[in-house]
């Protein structure tokens, strides 16, 4: 039974590998945030794989933390650099943060 | 050669990978994110080789628990300066293009550039 | 067997991580890399039989470090490719207001 | 050319410094260690009034570090809100005019303050404490703060001063008050050793949320008639 969720949780770390790929080439800020918050729940899934297969039950605590927690990220994404709203701070249109390219 | 000396081992290299970047990169808050790197990599190479029988230690898992949230209060502070400096003299990098120092000073020489 | 491929699978990713925060020249790229790096760690910590610090990078590299960098990298301009790091061109142009 | 050798040199010797590392590493593996420290905290691990061994060194055998560390983190948090203009204290401008991103934190930022609650008392004898706890906490902030929801206590007025000094000032007094009782500094007296911790992890909690939160908030914000990146040439 370990051994099943071991290897689950290395078919999971293997997905996060290619994530990281996203990270590093995706085009625009939203394809590279997306791709962290795989990270924050993919993290949680090996989190609680490794909760069963370490019979340590205090890993779930720290996945909810993370799972509680990695919304912040993307709060701050959303807040601070794309900027979804902000209609009353006369900023031109021309602020907002495009799509870059590398 | 337990996972736990595997892991102090990448320790090692984290480090090794973090003071070339802390060296070599000139913006700051990437500098400030080697540092970082530098951080974690004591921190594993710590716990790694404490428990290099297999056995869980608490006594450098305390340390480092201590270690982790200065370092974060660290990071926060520098973050508070770089902010300040770019804002107060507009560049991301330090002053002196040569000089490999590590973190800038509070900038003083440009008191006079303060907004409001 | 499967177990140390699964802590080589997270060292090799831990580095790899590591690597491409440093060698981005994009900023907005290297900090949601470290980002990453920070939930990395946490499962490090995890496989490493140290909840209480798993608690804590969790906490803080997930959720404080990420805020702090983004909100400083929007600050600093990201859109700006950050040149050659041996080259010292990037005295920021966006002067602050005098 | 020179750029090609100074590249070089560096890679060599950060090489040569994993080399170095790498080496000492292996051999202080090779070393049995001359004690065995988990074995000796599970010995006297009743005596420290908590379950959790990570807490008791923490808080009971070496909280002599953790008293510094908190001294350490009240010295920055002075620092950071010095340097903070007192406008960026609190910014209509960031207000969140947004519903779905209100209608998140109206669910989350109580989430999160049950979840800060949970992670100080699992403490005890669980993973968890001050630590984990105030991080959660300020995480709650950073999120109230984030979408411009009011903070009026972290003005630079009497709460925020007592907020920071609140953890610091306790752990030393009751360091002190031991050390005057008759034992050592900092030696709890046994029959007081958990209720002591307990309170001293509450007001640890409180102060590093605080902390964070105050170093968080303290960062100059971008003002609207600031010149963006890209358009000042």
């Amino acid at each position: 039974m370990t051994l099943i969720l071991n290897a689950v949780a290395a078919f999971l770390l293997l997905t996060l590998l290619i994530a990281l790929i996203r990270i590093w080439r995706g085009p625009a800020p939203a394809d590279r945030m997306l791709a962290s918050q795989l990270f924050g729940t993919t993290g949680v899934a090996l989190l609680l794989l490794l909760a069963h297969a370490q019979a340590m039950p205090a890993l779930m605590d720290v996945a909810l933390t993370l799972a509680v927690l990695s919304v912040l990220a993307i709060v701050a994404f959303v807040t601070r650099v794309v900027r979804i709203d902000r209609p009353s701070s006369g900023r031109k249109a021309g602020d907002q943060p495009e799509t870059h390219h590398d | 050669m337990t996972p736990s000396l595997l892991y102090a081992f990448a320790g090692v290299a984290l480090c090794s990978i973090g003071l070339f970047g802390f060296v070599r990169i000139r913006h700051l808050l990437r500098k400030l994110m080697a540092f970082n790197l530098i951080g974690s990599g004591v921190f594993l190479l710590m716990v790694g080789l404490a428990q290099r029988g297999g056995q869980p230690d608490p006594v450098p898992q305390a340390l480092v628990l201590t270690g982790i949230v200065v370092a974060i209060a660290a990071t926060a502070l520098a973050v508070v300066l770089i902010r300040r400096y770019y804002h107060l003299s507009g560049q991301t990098t330090l002053a002196e293009p040569r000089a490999k120092r590590a973190k800038p000073p509070a900038p003083t020489a440009n008191r006079e550039g303060s907004p409001e | 067997m499967i177990e140390w491929a699964l802590d080589g699978l997270l060292v090799l990713a831990l580095l790899v991580t590591a690597v491409a925060t440093l060698a981005s020249r994009d900023l907005f790229r290297a900090v949601v890399m470290f980002i990453a790096f920070g939930l990395l760690m946490a499962l490090v910590w995890v496989r490493l039989q140290a909840p209480d610090i798993a608690l804590a990078e969790a906490a803080i590299g997930a959720g404080l470090t990420g805020v702090l960098l983004l909100d400083a990298a929007r600050h600093l301009g990201y859109g700006r490719a950050d040149p050659c790091e041996g080259q010292d061109s990037d005295d920021g142009q966006a002067g602050p207001s005098r | 050319m020179m750029r090609f050798l100074g590249v070089a040199i560096m890679v060599a010797i950060c090489l040569a410094f994993a080399g170095g590392l790498a080496l000492t590493v292996w051999q202080i593996a090779g070393t049995p260690a001359p004690v065995n420290l988990p074995h000796l905290l599970a010995e006297n691990l009743d005596a420290s009034g908590v379950d959790h061994p990570i807490t008791a060194v923490l808080l009971n055998f070496r909280s002599y570090d953790t008293l510094l560390e908190i001294g350490v983190l009240v010295i920055a948090g002075i620092a950071g809100i010095s340097m903070a203009k007192t406008t960026s204290l609190e910014d209509p401008d960031l207000r969140t005019s947004d519903s779905l991103l209100y209608a998140l934190q109206r669910w989350f930022v109580p989430l999160m303050l049950v979840l800060a609650g949970y992670l100080l008392w699992a403490g005890s004898d669980r993973p968890g404490g001050a630590f984990q706890a105030g991080a959660v906490l300020a995480a709650s902030g950073v999120m109230m703060r984030l979408g411009g929801i009011p903070m009026d206590f972290l003005r630079p007025g009497m709460l925020l001063r007592f907020g920071l000094a609140l953890g610091f000032s306790v752990f030393l007094l009751v360091a002190v008050a031991s050390a005057l009782a008759g034992s050592a500094f900092l030696a709890y007296p046994e029959a007081f050793a958990k209720p002591l911790i307990l309170i001293i992890e509450v007001v640890l909690t409180f102060s590093i949320a605080m902390v964070l939160l105050a170093l968080f908030v303290s960062a100059p914000v971008n003002r609207t008639e600031e010149p963006e990146e890209g358009e000042a040439g």
